[in-house]
């Protein structure tokens, strides 16, 4: 009864690791390249989009010039829920197929989805006291975009409470999956419980109960907010990318371009 | 059973619960969740007496009157079948208009007068600018004249 | 063009405070996002030349042991 | 559909990261019925971190574990029912004495146990004259053994994963265990293991893997 | 199944029977919420008739948000929950198994309860019954969904907090349809479509929830 | 000794810190209920400035009975506490830098974000700066005994109960006083006798509560 | 006043009772300096509950101990301040690194003792390369590490009492903490210590005390 000799070996790592590591080493440089002409887009949508809004725009036959509020609101109610929505796509796309690069975009998403929730609270508020005559009611589309305000947060601090980057992906994952119940009721909320809020101006059935210009501002700033976005999410994601893959040959290739670039200075 | 088997009768359980909860949320929808009284509601004695509640409608074209001191107001609600004289002092929203959705909240009193504690204007989701809502305005009369 | 003189459109018909209170919390908001997530990516970007350093270091103390 | 001739288990080029560290890669090993694995290595080598991955409380950073030739997590129903793990923590209700103890890790696990096998493998572990008194007022070994009775009253298992099954023991218990360990792998059943302390185990067939090989 | 949910349910009940006056933590908690209520509020008779149903309310969901961090805790520490995620048997019945328990002990006590604190609050009898049918069909709600927080944050630093803010939200509404019933009843409004939604999401929790915890525990053990 | 109580301080406050959102779970706590107060009772603005010291003062004497029979738990967990017991130095003086920083975490920010609550309950600013000034002088003797209270059922089955059974008659009447000096101020009647009466409570507790506390420690260790 | 020629620690008919049971009756030892006495005993015998009288932490059902010639009660600010005692809990804050728990215990044992010192006893008990992870992410036998380097930077104590101290450690960590412990008894200090574990502990004068010969 000797010890037989150890059947373990080294294997080497290639193979399955490869495809593992394939998606953050190619993304880098192409979010990077993406990143300037978002930049630019981003900005003219948004220069065009207040022109139209503050400049063209007519007044408002009852809410005089406080409708113009629209013109941040609605995108950034609009931002809150689609934000949301990918964020769960990807964690889902990363659970399903063990892609981190999923999970990175959904992490990299997440604070600028709260800030475009918190906008939507905050301006709607400020809305509200002119048009309704109060800031705040708990009715049902306000409650539950606070809902998704907090879910926003909470998926947040619970990556941050978890130091294992691949526990706080799945435990975030796990809310940002259940949590998109949400956004439907949300948008439907209108519907379902008539009370302050008004119901959809926009819709796919039936023409905009708006004026062109109008609605012209509001989309201008809508197609800002998502390149905004856009651009936010990618230089986040590569830093998130850089954090997490210290150890990786790709980063430190990155490390020492850094390093050359230093001693050059 | 199978450990398929108990996995497979879960998700059946599941859907079940599911399927049963979308119903009981259509039922629920069916009665009145809203926190609102209507006129009519009110006018069949189906709203609370002395407590506070809520009532939701539209003020009645040509029933606003302002009071002398400048801040207190009377109106009419109304659900086109039933109208209901409120009251209330303060500031009115800006959108409080007559012909326009409102919502206020506060008590029945004995004289059938509702006195409002708060008034929140209900506003539809048209945006226009003055001259268009002017030009409709002026069509929807020549219709009504027609019509007439 | 709306507007007859900049203190007409600082007003915006008497809703300057809703207004602009909207606008200045979402530029505030949008600038300090910027701020931060370009403060992220130098932080990483620096993290990462820090290892590679540690690791020149390193290699160079075994290579003369 | 497990293969009759495959092993047991194996692993494909497991790799294994905590935190920022990289503890081992490229990891295959096979373990067949009737085999005894000792894990050895260093504190901190990843003894405990390989076996939680070999019983699927963990997923490795890549690479994968196989069971009966299937990968591990496409028949994690066999897996599971094939396998019996004992980690660092006893999984001892301090509130329940030793008997209500295995009742409930039995029912846990899904099996019902007879109150007689119970009962003689706690007598068989030695903790016959302590079988009314809650676990909080057994002594360190006590305990463990009331963790370690479950190996005793288990028939089912073709597989045992135990983290240092012998701390906190005395030397008549480390030999009851061994004992066990030895009629477990002479049942056919398969063994791995971890431990610091050299304890002789009977086995026809056993491997050493020295995670100290495999630090990154 | 139903056998391993039933030995599940015993086993924690038997738990909690050892340490019996742990069970009434919660149960005391309420009362002590409610009954202090009118000591610092003073004791006039309709208000607090009137805050009766909000207090008790809120009373319930402190109850179940302060103690069901600690519904896995334990089984954690002694290593239990690995021999459950390691189990044959489905993960998710095991965790309703433990709701279900954990609801029989903090839950049900307090709906028990109710008509006495209803008695102090000078609540009329069909007022107490309401309040009572509230809180029977919130209150496992309010377990089901602080399971899955309890299970998200284990082990967690800042548990605690950190279960609030993801409970929370989740409780606002089944606090609002639970503490309105009252108002609504006797604003005159029927109290079905109130009892209809409470329900309704009792019965989305039941099927969520103890997958999402599982899943959850599943993620907190790697 | 002094040096004693300073490192005793500040090796709790950096393990708060190190878990920082556990710290703000009774900060967290008094805030809900607080919140979820006008949210249950409805927002009549009256009404509430009535109840607002009421409603503050149980929400601290709640945070309090809460999280502090978590007091010694993790040291006498990890073993920790034994080693307090076999120091040379004081025991008493390690148990008040204990409470010391138990109270910094959770006593002051009470205090401190007081005034915010005041504002939410519709309270004036003298009326606030009373509550703030009575839950200053009171919050601490809530932290002082309830450390005799967790020292005396650490580790016992059912803690969290018999901690409110043996503390809560203790914290009446502090809660009395503190609550009460803002009704005696409405009243046209002064809120020194109240504040002097918290102050002795205070003082009393500062010097028999450690030397309990660390009495009960010995014994509960044996 | 502390007679210089009386034995460190000695007990008299030291009897212990844990709930039912009385594990020893009739216990007298002699602990003098630079001596060696190893607790032996079958799990369950006593010999934590031995240990925990020994350094006051509970009190025996009758019997009672002396230190240097004295009542234990008595001086018991010399007896506490002359010893060192380690049981089966680490006394290891998890959110802690290991350098901040060194720390920690020092100031709670109301010493103050230099970072330099503190940190060699961490690398010399080998925890170098795990300085700044807090101490839930160690290994089982890391954390046992961080707790045992307390002794190997403690000159001042004359007694040391240690509960299983070898737990968890691997073959490295033995050797050093054995050669720790040789150093104290060079030094002139004492030691108590239990363990299940055959380890050679190098001493001029030793003792066993077997607590099975004591049972009741
Ligand atoms: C805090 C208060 C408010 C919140 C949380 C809020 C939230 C939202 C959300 C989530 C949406 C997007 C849903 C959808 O597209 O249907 C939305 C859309 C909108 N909201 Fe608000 N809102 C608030 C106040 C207001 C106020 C006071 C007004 C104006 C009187 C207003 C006008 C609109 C408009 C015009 C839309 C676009 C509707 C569409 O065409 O789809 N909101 N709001
Ligand atoms: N959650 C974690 N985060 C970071 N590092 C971790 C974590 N868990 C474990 N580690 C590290 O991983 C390494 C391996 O730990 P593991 O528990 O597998 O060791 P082990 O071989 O079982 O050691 P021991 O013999 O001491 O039990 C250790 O260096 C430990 O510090
Ligand atoms: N609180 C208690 N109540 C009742 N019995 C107790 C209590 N604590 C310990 N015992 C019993 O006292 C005996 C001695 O326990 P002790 O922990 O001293 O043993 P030990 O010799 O250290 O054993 P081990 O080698 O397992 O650590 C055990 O049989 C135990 O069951
Ligand atoms: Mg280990
Ligand atoms: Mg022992």
């Amino acid at each position: 009864m000797s010890d037989s000799p150890l059947t373990a070996t080294r294997a080497p790592s290639s193979g399955f690791s490869l495809f593992y590591y394939a998606s953050p080493q190619t993304f880098f440089p192409l979010a990077g390249k993406l990143l300037w002409p978002t930049w630019i887009i981003a900005i003219a949508l948004t220069i065009a989009g207040l022109y139209t809004g503050f400049f063209i725009a007519p007044t408002d036959a009852t809410q005089g010039d406080s409708y113009r509020i629209i013109f941040i609101h609605v995108p950034a109610a609009w931002m809150s829920m689609v934000v949301y929505l990918v964020m769960a796509f990807w964690c889902a796309v990363g659970l399903i197929f063990n892609t981190r690069l999923s999970f990175m975009m959904s992490s990299a998403l997440a604070p600028t989805g709260a800030m475009w929730a918190f906008i939507a609270l905050w301006t709607g508020a400020l809305w509200g006291k002119p048009t309704w005559g109060t800031y705040w009611v708990w009715d049902a589309r306000l409650t539950s975009e606070l809902i998704l305000f907090f879910l926003y947060c909470g998926y947040m601090a619970l990556q941050a409470a978890i130091d294992d980057p691949r526990r706080a992906d799945r435990a975030g994952a796990l809310i940002a999956i259940v949590g998109a119940i949400n956004v439907p009721i949300i948008y439907f909320s209108v519907k379902w419980w008539n009370t302050l809020h008004q119901g959809a101006s926009v819709s796919l059935t039936q023409s905009p109960s708006m004026a062109s210009t109008m609605l012209t501002g509001m989309l201008l700033m809508a197609l800002a907010a998502w390149a905004y976005t856009i651009g936010v999410a990618l230089v986040r994601v590569r830093a998130i990318m850089i954090e997490r893959e210290r150890n990786t040959d790709w980063v430190r290739q990155l490390g020492n371009a850094a390093q050359a670039g230093d001693s050059k200075a | 059973m199978k450990p398929r088997q108990k996995r497979f009768a879960l998700i059946a359980v599941g859907v079940i619960a599911l399927a049963g909860a979308a119903t009981l949320v259509l039922t629920a929808f069916e009665d009145n969740m809203v926190f609102f009284f209507t006129p009519t509601q009110v006018a069949a004695r189906e709203a609370p007496q002395g407590r506070t509640f809520r009532i939701g409608g539209m003020v009645e074209e040509g029933s606003l009157e302002r009071g002398a001191d400048g801040t207190s107001v009377k109106f009419l609600v109304t659900d086109t079948v039933n109208k209901i004289p409120v009251t209330y002092t303060g500031a009115l929203p800006d959108l409080f208009k007559e012909g326009k959705g409102v919502v206020a909240q506060g008590k029945l009193n004995d004289g059938g007068v509702f006195a409002a504690s708060e008034v929140l204007a209900k506003h539809d989701e048209n945006y226009m600018p003055p001259e268009a809502a002017h030009a409709l305005e002026q069509a929807k009369k020549a219709q009504g004249t027609v019509v007439q | 063009m709306n507007w007859e003189s900049a203190s007409h459109f600082w007003a915006m018909g008497g809703y300057g405070f809703f207004v602009w209170g909207s606008y200045a919390v979402t530029a505030l908001l949008v600038a300090a996002e910027l701020v931060l997530v370009a403060r992220r990516m130098r932080a990483a970007r620096a993290g990462a030349a820090r290892d590679v350093a540690i690791e020149r270091i390193d290699a160079d103390r075994r290579g003369r042991a | 559909m497990p293969e009759p001739s495959a092993p047991l288990l194996e692993t494909r080029a497991l790799t294994c990261v905590r935190g920022r560290a990289r503890l081992f890669a490229g990891l295959d090993l096979t373990v067949g019925e009737g085999e005894l694995l000792h894990v050895a290595g260093a504190n901190g080598s990843g003894k405990t971190s390989l076996l939680r991955i070999l019983c699927g409380l963990s997923e490795p950073e890549s690479g994968e574990v196989r069971w009966r030739g299937q990968p591990a997590r496409s028949v994690r129903d066999d897996w599971r029912g094939g396998m019996l793990y004992l980690g660092h923590r006893n999984g001892v209700k301090d509130d329940f004495t030793p008997l209500e103890n295995l009742h409930a890790s039995a029912a846990i696990a899904g099996e019902r146990i007879a109150d007689t096998v119970l009962l003689e493998a706690l007598v068989d572990i030695g903790l016959a004259a302590r079988l009314d008194v809650p676990a909080r007022s057994l002594s360190q070994g006590q305990r463990r053994r009331v963790a370690l009775a479950r190996l005793l009253a288990d028939t089912r298992s073709a597989l045992w994963i135990l983290d240092e099954p012998f701390t906190a023991l005395d030397v008549r218990a480390v030999a009851v265990l061994a004992a066990a360990m030895a009629a477990h792998l002479r049942r056919g059943g398969a063994l791995i293991y971890t431990t610091h302390q050299p304890v002789d185990i009977e086995a026809e067939r056993r491997q050493t893997l020295n995670l100290d090989d495999y630090a990154c | 199944m139903l056998s391993l949910f039933v030995s599940v349910v015993r086993r924690d009940l038997l738990l909690a029977w050892r340490r019996r006056s742990d069970v009434l933590t919660a149960l005391g908690f309420f009362l002590l919420v409610t009954s202090l209520f009118p000591l610092g509020v003073g004791p006039e008779p309709e208000q607090l008739s009137h805050i009766a149903a909000g207090v008790m309310w809120v009373a319930a969901l402190l109850a179940t948000l302060l103690s069901v961090s600690r519904l896995f805790e334990s089984d954690e520490a002694d290593g239990t929950l690995e021999q459950m995620l390691l189990s044959v048997e489905p993960l998710p019945v095991i965790v309703l198994g433990k709701v279900c328990a954990y609801w029989l002990l903090t839950g049900l006590p307090l709906v028990v309860i109710a008509p006495l604190i209803g008695l102090q609050f000078n609540l009329s009898a069909d007022e107490t019954l309401i309040v009572c049918a509230t809180l029977l069909v919130g209150t496992p709600s309010l377990s089901l969904l602080g399971a899955v927080g309890a299970s998200l944050t284990l082990g967690l630093r800042g548990g605690g907090a950190l279960i609030a803010l993801l409970v929370l939200p989740l409780y606002v509404p089944v606090l609002i349809f639970g503490a309105g019933a009252l108002d609504a009843w006797r604003a005159g409004l029927g109290i079905q479509s109130h009892l209809a939604l409470l329900s309704a999401v009792l019965l989305v929790a039941l099927a969520v929830c103890p997958l999402a915890s599982a899943t959850a525990l599943r993620i907190a053990q790697d």
